[in-house]
């Protein structure tokens, strides 16, 4: 079973070089801490940067430098500020290669549920329908099952939802799963992890080929 | 062509009950803190406020919602503030929520005279419902309409007299679309100087898109999430 | 009877102070020389300049920096350059308070023909559709008549239109007419013009109240 | 995220006979010098360009033309070119005229990811014929759609290792939008920088809109129309 460390560590190796990368709030954010060695990414940060560094030191916080988050952040060689029309412009016409973001529910058809609970203060979408709804590759960092213990990866979202079939991957303390026209299908076991254990914590439609490899991370 | 005036109180007068507004910044960052401040003093009610969030409870658009001003929010995000919750459920606060492209777009649509955008963030979610849907190139798109303001209020780093301004890092934000899109436009600046002294490569805003501009004072430019590391 | 410098200085005084104007090529374009004085004044150029300058001084051409016209211009204190979607996004915003354009017809109810004569090579309507269809005040500066003696302000243009219902105010060699819903109206003459000679040079519907005063150009 | 090619004739290789390419520059004005006389040497053909202007004759897209390697042309306004007109005349070559504003717009839609705009820019003249008119707020508009390109060859002043490019007054124009909209944008640039040399506040096209750039070499930068006055 991964920790949340182990699931920014997973997903970190679906980067590839070049890649322009949006990262959500959360664990997608750690992601940024695991990417591959040698391998050149851009992060953006929907508020209107390209080119997103590691938090700066203890004083030297700049109040005009934020992420999506609200942190103070730091800015790299080659960054770019813009606006936040140029921002979702580039998301929506799909130059940023790979969106990582949590969710609350996935559906076995790529639908995502990650913003609302009914009852509870909505404090909003953000930025996230318009990444979900534009994105090239959408990668969701998640627990497997909620906190009552009901697997988040459904037949159908029950919670409003976020955006439609665009899921493609989800990363979880227990698998890798894709998003396929047939339904879900289990990729890798986390360490530790038996099929069984990912099958009965999956309450959508699982394909299972063969035999399902163990994931490494190092 | 000089835009300036001599403050916030003066820059706002004109802003009076029930209008709409639009207010630059994304958090707590490149707000407008001085026209905040200024309507708080000025006390006028029942305004609709376009701005991507609502600020914190003692803070930003937050000191407007402690004076119950706001009778109206637009925006994409709205947690961290308590105040605020307790006047959405307690129905004092009418509140929309849309995506933050979706916001931005609207916006800038309204400053390039576009009446409507389409985008396809919402499609299939309850932002679908009782909007048009249509379909280019395989795609499903919503209709989204232009905002329309009696004031855009916004806050760059340097402007000009002739209103010409240069905004700062990721404090750019959503401020320049709505420096467009604004009836009138209202900046306050860090740093303004004559026109002439700002290289015309490097505007972000024409002076044409705002009204009036004049040097703010006192920023206290809260930080929402302090995040640091340690030097090693 | 007015020249072209005539036309341009009558233009003039329709300007007002703080006004952002955009110049057509030809007559309007001399209009920069006559602004009245002390009035401060912003001409647009649509291929992306606001501030447009007087011409360089010889030698300090800049290929970089030219007009809609494709002249070598200079820039002003204040000036500002942007690009084309941001430029037509503030004319179609009406931020440009007076546009103003030559033309080959102007029917009675304001529809204006500037751009094609069929049968003859057609060379583009550049950006004067877009700002005909947009301008909040539209001045035509043209000829009241053409080569062959015919009227230019015609009951309904023969022309392919550049823009309906949209021109507000004609000036011309021989007089100023606005364009109002009932039709071409008679505001002023040029000097030494009589009013018959205007309404023989008019075949759209002119509208003539009392005694006509003859223009005050300096 | 290094997008240094070494020269025009590298960034253009796969530029193939019938695509649909987007030319930046306003008249010979920021146009990609270096892209355009690649594009001659590689004698492609059959070429759909987008460019607000077609050159002159022997100058721009006028080479392009000279050597006929161009199917179609749209623009805006495509005067000033006696070989452009024999061809148009002749029937050889194919014109599309719209809008500058309309063109420059539907360029940007498409960098912005906008199936579609909606433009007053042609209502009621023959540019309306064949597309769907829509009131709103008891205007007209035409409906206008984004521009698919293979290509988009823009020419910025400035550029570094990443893309990122800045613009050098007027030659800005068409470049920042066509940059945006290009399936593949080629940047050709009289400065080439490493990243990090490039103010971030100030950049005009962040480098995620371009896939290859280059030091443009010989810049004729030719005047259409030197107007000057005497120096008192």
């Amino acid at each position: 079973m991964l920790d949340k460390t182990g699931i920014a560590k997973r997903i970190a190796k679906e980067i590839r070089d070049g890649y322009y990368v949006n990262l959500g709030i959360g664990i997608p954010t750690l992601v940024a801490n695991y990417i591959p060695r040698g391998m050149k990414v851009v992060l953006q940060s929907e508020n209107g940067l390209l080119g997103m560094g590691p938090f700066p030191f203890e004083g030297e916080e700049d109040p005009d430098l934020i992420n999506a988050g609200k942190q103070t952040i730091t800015t790299v060689p080659g960054s770019a500020f813009f606006d936040s029309a140029m921002s979702f412009g580039m998301i929506r016409a799909r130059k940023v290669d790979l969106t990582i973001l949590g969710a609350m529910e996935v559906s076995e058809t790529g639908d995502i549920a990650n913003w609302k609970i009914p009852g509870k203060m909505v404090k909003g979408m953000g930025g996230a329908m318009d990444l979900v709804a534009s994105a090239k590759l959408i990668i969701v960092a998640m627990q497997h099952v909620n906190k009552a213990g009901e697997s988040k990866l459904l037949p159908k979202c029950e919670l409003p939802l976020t955006g439609v079939r665009c899921v493609r991957k989800i990363v979880t303390e227990l698998a890798v799963i894709d998003v396929t026209h047939q339904g879900f299908k289990l990729i890798e076991r986390a360490p530790g992890v038996s099929t069984e254990q990912i099958i009965n914590a999956t309450a959508g439609k699982l394909i299972v080929h063969g035999e399902i490899p163990e994931m490494i991370i190092d | 062509m000089n835009k300036v005036v001599s403050n916030a109180d003066e820059a706002i007068k004109d802003i009076a009950d029930n209008m709409t507004i639009m207010l630059g910044g994304f958090g707590l960052c490149g707000i407008p803190e001085n026209c905040i401040n200024a309507l708080v003093r000025k006390g006028v009610r029942g305004l609709t406020c376009i701005s991507n969030n609502a600020g914190v409870d003692e803070f930003g658009i937050g000191l407007m919602l402690k004076t119950r001003q706001l009778k109206k929010m637009i925006a994409s995000y709205v947690g961290e503030n308590a105040e605020f919750e307790r006047q959405l459920l307690s129905g004092e606060l009418e509140v929309e929520l849309i995506p933050q492209g979706t916001l931005a777009t609207r916006v800038l649509a309204a400053g390039y005279g576009m009446p409507v955008i389409f985008t396809p963030a919402g499609v299939g979610t309850e932002v679908a419902i009782g909007k048009e849907q249509r379909n280019f190139n395989g795609k499903e798109y919503l209709m989204e309409y232009a905002f329309d303001s009696d004031f855009a209020l916004v806050k760059a780093w340097k402007g000009d007299t002739h209103g010409n301004l240069i905004f700062r890092e990721t404090a750019r934000n959503f401020n320049p679309m709505m420096a467009m899109a604004g009836r009138t436009t209202i900046a306050e600046v860090e740093i303004l100087v004559e026109a002439g002294e700002l290289d015309p490569d490097q505007i972000h805003t024409p002076g044409i898109f705002v009204h009036r501009i004049f040097l703010g004072r006192n920023y206290e430019k809260r930080i929402e999430q302090r995040t640091v590391r340690k030097k090693v």
